[in-house]
């Protein structure tokens, strides 16, 4: 199958998006829109609200628009009755079917503008290659990544600066929406096979060196808890991290507190982890918290049936559900 | 603070024994919240609930740990004790030092320690114990009897008795089961028949009970007082209103089946009744053998019926029924001797089972009363009887002793005498067992009066000799080798549950043992109820059982089911799920993984600033919460809780055992 | 001034670790952070921030602060006097130098809070100057010279083939003695040498920020729309305050066990939302909005009215790290006016 | 296999639910088939309410093993609580493996009300196994 990928350039993307934006403000079909801006540096493109139709100039589409807006709907609701317009790429469409699966979203209530995603770049990466310092813009052509680096135009295979989330994503295009921005880009070819490459890796060591390993990753947690804030799956109004009475995790940044909640977290999306991988590229101290979800999701699939979570907010999640001849993972003589 | 009492059972020298109870009391007063602590003998014993409800009043207390037995053994007596005292019945914690401790654990030290361990755990537990309240839940003042031998039918007629309304479901097209085969019944020898059809005939005609015949238990939802009941009455191709019961039809259907009743001996029809007494007296079409249902064409009983009660359109139908409680007296299968080739079952017409011997006796089977051998219809004189065939045989059979064997061989024995003048039985046993009133003056009487010879050894072979069978064995108590030539060969063929127990055990989710037998839900103290509250169990599906057993356990059954009718509304089980409104998220992932039907979702007004704002979030039904718990871990966020066993209180207790 | 080539830092090192607790910035699985020295560990000297500010080795982000045991009479025990082995600090940078400062006067003012002082008294930093900030730096802005770094003890400069050490305090002077024979004396040459790498910094910057005024109009946008623009797209996480080398608040647990019991004191977040949670179930700031504006408050209003500083040093670790952009270069810029660089 | 770690008495916390196990633990009781000392009993409704946080918490808070011990699939008093709980416990073993766990830490087993003997033969294999692992380390709280 020929790789299509987003077809003209970045301008005309951002164009378009700002187009879609402007109108459905102006005829109210939403009071405000939730998509993503460009800030102070070149890998900074963090998420918008807009109300005025005359703010949607800020609105960009770009090879950083990276952070799901979706979970920020949940505040919205809470916060005013009327319809908001979000922008999503297919990672963040299936947070959408997340909060509605969890009934914590009134479909209604959202215009959905799906967005066909080529796949987003990884700063790191860049940076490796380029100086941070001097790089003024980066925008992805194609398959291409062309960046202003100084005075000169450096033109970059884009594949090699893309996140690794990116490139294992199965997903794209947009699994729900009111409107597609643009026509939808086929999924990477080896999006299947780098899928569960990490948890096999890992998977083949001994106990001891997956323990040594983990409590390797784990020391480095600050117990921030951006990767649960972050996660559309954690939509609990209140975190059962966060309650006193009984606590359930210390505060303490303690080891095995650590792990219980490492544990937990994992624990509590198994079967509804869908794979945006943000956890993992938001995490500050760098933990690999997508190897711990998807092993979550390959031990399902292997025992009860394969199950893509955030595809269809009508079934009931793996954990929901179960068949009489289930097998189990322990001695069941 | 709590004001926590610590109460130390001894159970005699059961606890005491092994566990150092000055020691375990020593380390219960230094636990927090404890304020008191004392020991005694039998807690249980009057004294010993006495000195709880004084300490209570003396010492304000205000939560009770008992160190005893098993909850499930005491906890009610218990939770009485403490209520009578003014406290909360659910203030009180048991430590199960008993079973769990000093039971398991000869070495002293070792029992102590986790006494102490027990007592701590239940302490933290009690500190967070909460008064919990039963809700209130309606009875349908309807019971269903499944089952009509003698077990559902003596249910049925004492529960009708009481006054309440009653279904009875019997699989096959009449009444009566495996009582109505037998001849006459041990040890008075009076004609089965004459005390069991009157009782037939008072079924069909008691005005509380509604007979139905020819139908099966399909589903089973809800709860005590509350079950919802899906009967499968099975198509009978004969319109029981319309039907005089004149049997035309039965004389001319051309199709001949072997006879379940007759245990094959004779054959009946396709459209029949299993035997002349049956209730309803009416027939029904064997589908599966009828010649029109096979070939198409026949239609025969159709043309004879003057009543016009054929109906070759009639399908099944399933009927929905409310009721408040079940008796379960399904009966048994006689075992299947395929692994006994050695005693030529099967291969000689003349090797019999026991109760096929039992239709020979009796008056109305194929021989009208005489024994006759099946091979020449010529008398036996001499009948060898092999007892315990698939009884007592780990081997090749059931490990257990089917109870009613010694006894009918023992009938058959003397009735063979009576009706063979100069016969004579020869008894081959492994033992002899006749515990019951007048069994053992009634097995006397068949080696003192009636002559049969009881040999002690197991039959290894019995082959055909001529026109004679020859029986080999070993005389045990001789050692001499016994070889018999007899007329005829009759096998005590053990008792089985029945082949479908466990698909019934589960739609009523109650238990069945190894054997499939269901399991009471205690083997002394509870023997007629089962694990799920509201059905009972009544005769040989619990277990062996003779007539006298299995009728006294059907009538207390019945009693079971009138003591939960006699109210107009139960109360139900405190310990129910629970809904924290500000936790809950409203994702009903709860809802998923209830299996009552429980959990429903509502709309609660909620502050949010300065206005009220409408929240969709789950609720617990308490008359539908059976507090399985399984919702508390489906929420994430710990927003729903189970009363009694609270996450706090279980994390108290992790905390605790820990220590 | 001493100077030693970076060949021979690992016998320098090892020195160090005999005369005390040694901790160096070390790299594992992409993440740069200070952890104990020990034989054969690589030292990442270009790294420019480690990930978990220095602050962690005066006040930890998890310390006992006594444990006790119920009996006959309660048994306290105190762990703050306990608390402060003598420590080394090797190549801290001046930002997070400057933020030892700002933490003293949290922590050293009477009455001072003893772990912490101890601590601070035996802990000998030294700092490594910067010669080339990145992007995200700022602490210019905060007249912090990179090069130097006046609160640390020792300051090392990294002239390529060498460092260059130079004692800046008496603990400072006491440990290079100490050191002495790994160190030969700098000659003028080098002395010239380091002022040229210290030079180079000023115009090495690509980012600051115009503090002129900003606590004079923060102080009246307490009420503002701003902050309801603002914090919408937070998502409450504590990335920037673990990360910031100044924030200070901390939470008390208690861990009760029978008759025992521990109380630990831990890093806490403005940004939680069970940071101002009260018992009773009031939250005196109830949306993520009152918990930015808190933040922002802090750092740039009633700190220094408190203590005449700004509670940022401009090491640019929110900037990097937040996983929303939202960091306080944009709300100087944004509330303070002043936008020049970029 | 000889057992290593002489003297070594672990902690095991059973999470037994109340109708089949805990009654298999009754019946062990009342056959006076003994067992282990280093079982801890919590009695839970159904294995369904055990929440892997107990699981964890017990260990953090020193536990050297844990079992969850439930009514045999299709015998729930519950109708369907185990076949949650075996799909719940099942992916959180496979994790807890994964994450450098000794499968034997975690155990989870059915045990029906009329096996008092299997009850007192799981207790102290697992008391076995807990043994030869020695103490638990990587889960334990520092406290």
């Amino acid at each position: 199958m020929q790789q299509k990928v987003e077809g003209y350039p970045l301008k005309e993307y951002t164009t378009k998006i700002r187009q879609i934006a402007k109108e459905a403000l102006e005829n109210r079909e939403v009071t405000a829109i939730i998509g993503w801006r460009k800030k102070d540096f070149w890998w900074q493109s963090p998420v918008v609200f807009l109300e005025d139709p005359a703010d949607v100039q800020q609105l960009v589409w770009d090879p950083f628009t990276i952070y799901s807006p979706v979970k920020f709907l949940l505040d919205w609701q809470e916060s005013c009755a009327a319809k908001v317009g979000i922008f999503v790429k297919g990672c963040d469409s299936r947070g959408i079917n997340r909060l509605l699966q969890d009934k914590r979203l009134e479909r209604e209530r959202v215009a959905v503008y799906g967005v066909p995603c080529g796949g987003k770049a990884d700063a790191e990466k860049i940076r490796a290659s380029f100086p941070s310092k001097e790089i003024k813009s980066v925008t992805l052509i194609g398959e291409e990544l062309v960046l202003a680096v100084g005075e000169r135009e450096e033109r970059v295979k884009a594949e090699a600066y893309l996140l690794d989330k990116c490139l294992s994503c199965r997903h794209p295009n947009p699994v729900v929406y009111d409107k597609l921005v643009w026509e939808e880009v086929s999924p990477r070819q080896y999006a299947d096979e780098s899928r569960f490459a990490r948890v096999q890796a890992v998977e083949s060591l001994v106990t001891e060196e997956r323990f040594a390993y983990w409590q390797r990753q784990f020391d480095r947690c600050i117990r921030c808890f951006a990767c649960r804030n972050t996660c559309p799956a954690c939509n609990c109004r209140v975190c059962i991290f966060d309650q006193a009475e009984p606590r359930w995790l210390g505060k303490a940044n303690d080891p095995a507190d650590t792990l219980n909640y490492h544990i937990i977290r994992a624990f509590h999306v198994a079967g509804r982890c869908f794979e945006c991988g943000e956890c993992e590229r938001i995490c500050p101290a760098g933990v690999p918290l997508q190897e711990l979800n998807r092993k979550l999701i390959k031990g399902i699939n292997d025992a009860y049936g394969d199950y893509e979570a955030g595809l269809d907010p009508t079934d009931v999640p793996p954990l929901g559900t179960y068949r009489g001849e289930d097998p189990a993972g322990f001695d069941e003589s | 603070m709590k004001r926590i009492g610590v109460f130390i059972c001894w159970c005699g020298s059961n606890i005491a024994a092994t566990v150092d109870i000055d020691r375990v009391i020593a380390a219960a007063q230094k636990m927090s919240g404890v304020v008191y602590t004392d020991q005694n003998k039998y807690t249980c014993s009057e004294i010993g609930q006495a000195m709880i409800k004084d300490a209570i009043k003396e010492y304000r207390l205000d939560r009770v740990v008992i160190g005893s037995c098993s909850p499930r053994m005491h906890e009610n007596t218990f939770r009485k004790t403490v209520e009578s005292a003014g406290l909360n019945p659910y203030y009180l914690e048991i430590a199960n030092i008993r079973e769990q401790c000093s039971w398991v654990h000869k070495d002293k030290e070792a029992g102590t320690a986790k006494a102490i361990s027990l007592i701590r755990t239940a302490v933290a537990k009690a500190a967070m114990n909460e008064a919990l309240f039963a809700a209130e839940m309606p009875v349908t003042r309807r019971a269903l009897v499944i089952g009509g031998g003698i077990a559902g039918i003596q249910a049925a007629l004492d529960i009708a008795d009481t006054g309440f309304e009653v279904d009875l479901v019997e699989r096959e097209p009449s009444i009566g089961g495996r009582m109505a085969q037998l001849d006459k019944t041990f040890p008075t020898l009076d004609c089965s028949a004459c005390i069991l059809t009157p009782k037939m005939v008072d079924v069909a005609q008691h005005e509380k009970i509604k007979l139905i015949t020819y139908a099966e238990v399909d589903k089973v939802e809800g709860y005590l007082g509350n079950f919802t009941v899906t009967i499968r009455s099975k198509a009978r191709s004969v319109d029981l209103q319309k039907c005089i019961g004149c049997g035309e039809c039965i004389a001319k259907c051309p199709s001949k089946v072997a006879s379940e009743f007759e245990e094959g001996l004779v054959s009946r029809r396709a459209i029949y009744t299993p035997f002349p007494q049956a209730v309803p007296n009416k027939p029904a079409i064997d589908r599966a053998h009828c010649r029109f249902f096979t070939a198409g064409k026949c239609k025969v009983c159709q043309k004879v019926c003057p009543a016009d009660a054929i109906d070759y359109e009639m399908a099944d139908r399933l009927l929905t029924n409310q009721y408040g409680a079940i008796v379960v007296a399904t009966g048994f299968d006689t075992h299947k001797l395929n692994n006994y080739g050695e005693y030529a079952y099967g291969k000689h017409p003349d090797v019999l089972t026991s109760l096929e011997f039992e239709r020979l006796l009796n008056a109305s089977g194929p021989t009208g009363g005489k024994i006759l051998r099946p091979s020449d219809g010529k008398e036996p004189k001499t009948v060898a009887f092999i007892q315990c065939v698939g009884s007592r045989d780990k081997a090749k059979g059931n490990p257990y002793c089917a109870k009613i064997c010694c006894m009918y061989t023992a009938k058959h024995a003397i009735l063979l005498s009576e009706k063979v003048p100069g016969s004579k039985a020869f008894v081959f046993y492994i033992d002899v067992r006749t515990a019951g009133k007048d069994y053992e003056e009634f097995y006397t009487r068949a080696y003192e009066e009636c002559g049969a010879s009881y040999i002690k050894g197991n039959v290894s072979k019995v082959f055909p000799d001529g026109d004679k069978l020859l029986v080999r064995s070993v005389d045990v108590l001789s050692g001499a080798l016994v070889e018999l030539s007899v007329d005829m060969v009759v096998l005590a063929a053990s008792v089985d549950a029945r082949a479908d127990a466990k698909e019934l055990a589960q739609k009523l989710a109650v238990t069945v043992n190894a054997h499939k037998f269901f399991t009471e839900a205690h083997p002394k103290l509870r023997p007629v109820d089962t694990q799920t509250a509201g059905i009972f169990l009544a005769g040989m599906c619990q277990g062996p059982k003779d007539i006298p057993e299995t009728v006294a356990q059907a009538s207390a059954a019945a009693v079971k089911v009138a003591a939960i009718f006699s109210k107009q509304s139960l109360l139900g089980n405190p310990t129910v799920a629970e809904v924290e409104p500000k936790l809950c998220s409203g994702d009903l992932s709860c809802m998923a993984v209830c299996p009552y039907g429980a959990i429903s979702e509502q709309v609660v007004e909620e502050r949010r600033g300065r206005e009220m704002v409408p929240r969709k979030i789950a609720q617990v039904n308490a008359a539908l919460c059976q507090g399985c718990g399984a919702c508390t871990v489906a929420c994430r966020p710990g927003a729903i809780n189970l009363k009694g066993f609270t996450n706090q209180q279980i994390l108290a207790e992790v905390d605790a055992i820990c220590l | 001034m001493k100077r030693i080539a970076k060949a021979n830092l690992a016998e320098l090192l090892s020195a160090m670790a005999a005369e005390a607790k040694l901790y160096v910035p070390a790299e594992s699985d992409g993440i740069v952070n200070f952890v104990s020295w020990q034989e054969g560990l690589a030292v990442e000297l270009a790294a420019l921030n480690v990930l978990v500010p220095p602050k962690k080795f005066f006040y930890p982000q998890t310390e006992t602060v006594l444990q006790y045991e119920m009996g006959e009479d309660l048994q306290i025990e105190d762990f703050a006097c306990k608390a402060g082995e003598k420590a080394i600090l090797f190549a801290v940078r001046p930002c997070d130098v400057s933020s030892f400062a700002m933490m003293d006067k949290v922590y050293l003012e009477e009455p001072p809070d003893e772990a912490y002082r101890r601590r601070r008294e035996n802990t000998t930093v030294i700092a490594l100057g910067c010669t080339e900030p990145d992007e995200a730096c700022f602490c210019q802005s905060f007249d912090i010279d990179a090069a130097k770094a006046p609160g640390a003890d020792v300051l090392a400069v990294d002239t390529g083939e060498e460092l260059a050490l130079v004692a800046q305090t008496e603990k400072g002077e006491e440990l290079i003695s100490a050191l002495n024979g790994l160190l030969s004396e700098a000659t003028s040459g080098d002395e010239n040498k380091v002022k040229d790498e210290q030079e180079k910094i000023a115009d090495r910057y690509v980012t600051s920020v115009s503090l002129r005024g900003i606590k004079e109009r923060l102080a009246g946008m307490f009420a503002a729309d701003y902050w309801e623009r603002l914090y919408k797209r937070c998502i409450g996480c504590g990335t920037c305050t673990f990360l910031c080398p100044t924030c200070h608040c901390f939470d008390l647990q208690e861990y009760a066990a029978g008759n025992c019991g521990e109380r630990i004191r831990c890093w806490d977040a403005c940004m939680f939302a069970d940071f101002t949670q009260m018992a009773g179930g009031h939250n005196p700031r109830p949306s993520q909005k009152e918990r930015v504006r808190q933040r922002f408050m802090h750092k740039l209003n009633y700190f220094p009215q408190q203590h005449g500083d700004y509670a940022c040093v401009g090491c640019g670790r929110c900037v990097r790290k937040c996983p929303v952009n939202l960091d306080i270069l944009e709300v100087i810029r944004e509330a303070g006016g002043g936008t020049d660089g970029l | 296999m000889p057992v290593t770690n002489e003297g070594f008495e672990p902690l095991i916390v059973a999470f037994c639910c109340n109708w089949c196990s805990y009654a298999g633990a009754d019946l062990a009781g009342v056959s006076r088939m003994s067992y282990s000392s280093n079982v801890r009993i919590i009695r839970v409704p159904c294995s369904s309410r055990v929440n892997p946080s107990f699981i964890i918490r017990a260990f953090q808070r020193g536990a050297d093993g844990v079992l969850v011990a439930g009514c045999h699939p299709g015998d729930c008093h519950y109708h369907s609580g185990n076949f949650f709980t075996r799909r719940r416990l099942t992916v959180l073993k496979q994790m807890m493996e994964y994450l450098g766990i000794e499968p034997e830490r975690f155990q989870v087993r059915w045990i029906s009300g009329s096996e008092g003997a299997k009850f007192a033969m799981v207790m102290n294999s697992v008391a076995e196994e807990i043994k030869r692992l020695g103490p638990n380390r990587k889960l334990r709280d520092v406290r």
